[in-house]
């Protein structure tokens, strides 16, 4: 298997490339579900305030 | 994506956009998730090794879909902005700024796999490559919609703001493009650019398309999630929105 | 005859009025009440074609003001709360500019006429910087005694004047309603125009 | 724009300071650079054009600005006239007080850089054709941001991946001639893009500042 993470001597390339595309992916997807737990919190408080 | 706004423009209210929607939303995630899967898979064990370059090539996989969908994304914007700024409706507008963030994401992947898989080839991180430059440049298009939508306070002038200039962006990008072209191969002759990568076996070439239809899955996914967010945010107003919010405690 | 059908507004995400519905006729005043912050503003500014409706039309002749827009604006004069005045330039130079704009050049000497006519006599030719916000608000107001646009909006017309002004801006503007021309208005002072020709309309 | 005109010669302070920037700016190079003319001569198209583009974005803020904080701006709008022709004559009024005055400087610049007399002529027609250009599509921007707190900063973000194509045509075709190569084609792209922007960027200007009175 260690040959497979070398690439040929290209690892820290290859591993660099895929390895920040997956963590920047990730990383919008907890920020987007993070933006919706926000609002949505927001907005149920708000909805209790006019209704309270 | 783009053929999408038509049939969207009978769902054009934000209220029924917004269930139909979420429903949506989790199929093309799921497909997203699949699409890269197998395209990973392809990409690391059925595209044989290169003979030139080795492993290193492998990064183009993820490098030259990203690089077309970021370009695609600033058109499919371009398209809603239009359609906001003309049909006054809200919901395209939310559909260009809800792209923005993700167009951005890709601008930016490409110039980080670009630089990665310049290294290797070239031996330098940057190379004034006509493509490599018209992609920093569209970042700068990228983070002048976003800082501008920002600025602006009231959501409906920031959208239509906004939304003129990415019409006015989409104008100009194949200038721009001719226009580094040219300033490139003036200075630098024509340097091994991208595109003329090794001859494409037909695998490494089903494998990149793969691979750029996992990424259009994932934007859609993504896009419909936060124009949800959008929808709330804006319409937060509006009964239904406060009808939801009944519900969900 | 201008007709407004079921108009709504947003600003920011606070919506300021629906549903709001009037026409106007010729010789008629139209007196827009509401409380500072209620949308009156917004609503003058989209009668004149510079907001754009978030529901609802606006119509002069029986035809929308956006697609008839060049015949809709040479019949239009709108005052907002700017003077809409250059500070370097001479009250006459302002007035000139301003009607050749709206495609009624003028001439010096009427120009000077009407400075004069709002009480202005010897400062015509001072940079409008120098003078005071009344006397900068009656080289505004100067522009109506020159304009034959028949649409007036004004918005808060008598702020800033002092009684002579106030009584002579009311009796140009009932001399405008009887020869036919149309006002729309918003004040906090009472008008006391004959009021049969006068409509009101409450925001907020 | 005879008003502008007339209102620029009043206020001849901010004509001066745009052309004092551009000055300054030009002269900076060789202090940070060196006095070798080779090496000056080279970089010269460069950086004029560069301090051309800089100056001509720091006027671009007061095209709007000042009539729209007291209602002139406004009035504009609601001439019967259409928007997009009075837009232009705005622009070509700004153009004359912020953009002329670099053209006529450069040559003086140049000389300091060790320009030959043939690459200064170049270089003149090219901010001939160029600084219109950029004054156009910077109205787009200046429309965009009006009233915007740190529009100031913004327009340039908005506007300077713009400016791209312009820079490089216009550094491009002083180098061109320098090199013998000729300018001709960079002058008639650049002449191009001039004539695109005359006929686009009212228009968007126009619908900017619908946008931003709305």
């Amino acid at each position: 298997m260690s040959e497979f993470f070398a690439m040929g001597g290209y690892g820290l390339y290859v591993w660099g490339s895929y390895g920040v595309t997956a963590l920047v992916i990730v990383a919008e997807i907890v920020w987007v579900v993070q933006r919706r737990k926000v609002l949505l919190k927001r907005l149920a408080r708000m909805s209790r305030l006019t209704k309270g | 994506m783009a053929f999408a706004g038509i049939n969207w423009f009978k769902y054009s209210s934000p209220a029924t956009f917004y269930p139909l929607a979420g429903k949506m939303m989790p199929w093309f995630a799921g497909l997203a998730a699949v699409l890269t899967v197998i395209g990973l898979y392809m990409s690391f064990f059925v595209a044989p090794t290169d003979y030139k370059q080795g492993e290193a090539y492998r990064i183009m996989f993820i490098h030259v879909p990203a690089a077309w969908m970021s370009m695609f994304i600033y058109v499919v914007m371009a398209v809603y902005a239009a359609m906001g700024l003309i049909f006054n409706t809200r919901l395209s507008a939310m559909m260009a700024s809800s792209l923005a963030p993700t167009g951005a994401l890709f601008t930016f992947l490409a110039l980080w796999t670009g630089a990665l898989w310049g290294k290797p080839m070239w031996g330098t991180w940057w190379v004034w490559d006509a493509r490599l430059t018209t992609e920093l440049i569209l970042l700068f298009l990228y983070i002048g919609f976003m800082s501008l939508e920002a600025a602006i306070d009231d959501p409906r002038r920031a959208t239509r703001a906004s939304g003129l200039l990415a019409i006015v962006g989409v104008v100009n990008v194949p200038i721009i493009y001719f226009s580094v072209e040219w300033w490139n191969t003036l200075h630098q002759g024509a340097s091994i650019s991208l595109d003329k990568a090794p001859s494409m076996a037909t695998i490494m070439l089903a494998s990149m398309l793969v691979m750029t239809l996992a990424f259009w899955m994932y934007t859609i996914a993504m896009v419909l999630y936060r124009v949800r967010c959008e929808i709330l945010e804006r319409e937060r107003h509006s009964e239904w929105v406060v009808a939801l919010m009944e519900e969900r405690k | 005859m201008l007709e407004a059908v079921d108009l709504a507004a947003v600003r920011g995400d606070r919506r300021l009025f629906a549903g709001l519905g009037f026409s106007l006729l010729e010789g008629e005043l139209l007196h827009v009440h509401g409380v500072n912050g209620s949308g009156k503003t917004t609503l003058l500014r989209m009668l004149c074609g510079l907001v754009v409706p978030e529901e609802g039309r606006i119509l002069w002749e029986g035809k929308d003001i956006r697609s008839e827009r060049e015949a809709y604006l040479r019949n239009l004069v709108y005052l907002g709360h700017l003077g809409a005045l250059k500070g370097d330039l001479t009250g006459v130079e302002n007035l000139r500019i301003t009607e050749t704009l709206a495609g009624e050049a003028v001439t010096e000497d009427q120009a000077m006429a009407a400075l004069q006519d709002v009480g202005l006599h010897g400062h015509e030719d001072l940079p409008v910087r120098v003078l005071s916000q009344g006397q900068r608000r009656r080289v505004a107001l100067a522009r109506l005694a020159l304009s034959q646009a028949g649409l007036w909006i004004l918005d808060e017309p008598f702020t800033a004047l002092d009684k002579a002004s106030v009584a002579a801006l009311r009796a140009r503007l009932e001399n405008h309603l009887k020869q036919g021309g149309m006002v729309i208005l918003t004040t906090h002072q009472e008008i006391d125009i004959d009021t049969a020709l006068v409509k009101q309309v409450a925001l907020g | 724009m005879k008003r502008d005109l007339i209102l620029a010669v009043r206020r001849m302070s901010d004509v001066l300071t745009t052309l004092f920037f551009f000055i300054i700016v030009v002269s900076l190079f060789p202090l940070g650079i060196g006095p070798e003319v080779e090496i000056l001569r080279m970089i010269a198209p460069g950086v004029v054009w560069v301090a051309a583009i800089l100056a001509s974005m720091l006027a671009l803020g007061r095209l709007f600005e000042g009539d729209y904080r007291d209602g002139t701006l406004e009035q504009m709008l609601l001439a019967p006239q259409p928007l997009s022709v009075l837009v232009l004559g705005k622009v070509l009024a700004h153009w004359a007080v912020s953009g002329l005055p670099l053209v006529l400087m450069a040559p003086l610049l140049g000389l300091q850089f060790g320009m030959t007399a043939e690459g200064l002529g170049v270089l003149l027609v090219s901010l001939v054709l160029g600084t219109p250009a950029i004054s156009l599509i910077g109205a787009v921007g200046a429309a965009l941001t009006l009233g915007v707190r740190g529009g100031g900063v913004l327009v340039s973000l908005l506007v300077l991946p713009l400016y791209i194509p312009v820079l490089i045509f216009g550094a491009g075709a002083v180098e061109a001639s320098v090199t013998g190569l000729g300018a001709e084609a960079h002058l008639s792209l650049l002449g191009a893009i001039l004539a695109l922007a005359l006929c686009f960027a009212p228009w968007a200007t126009a619908a900017a500042l619908r946008i931003s009175l709305d």
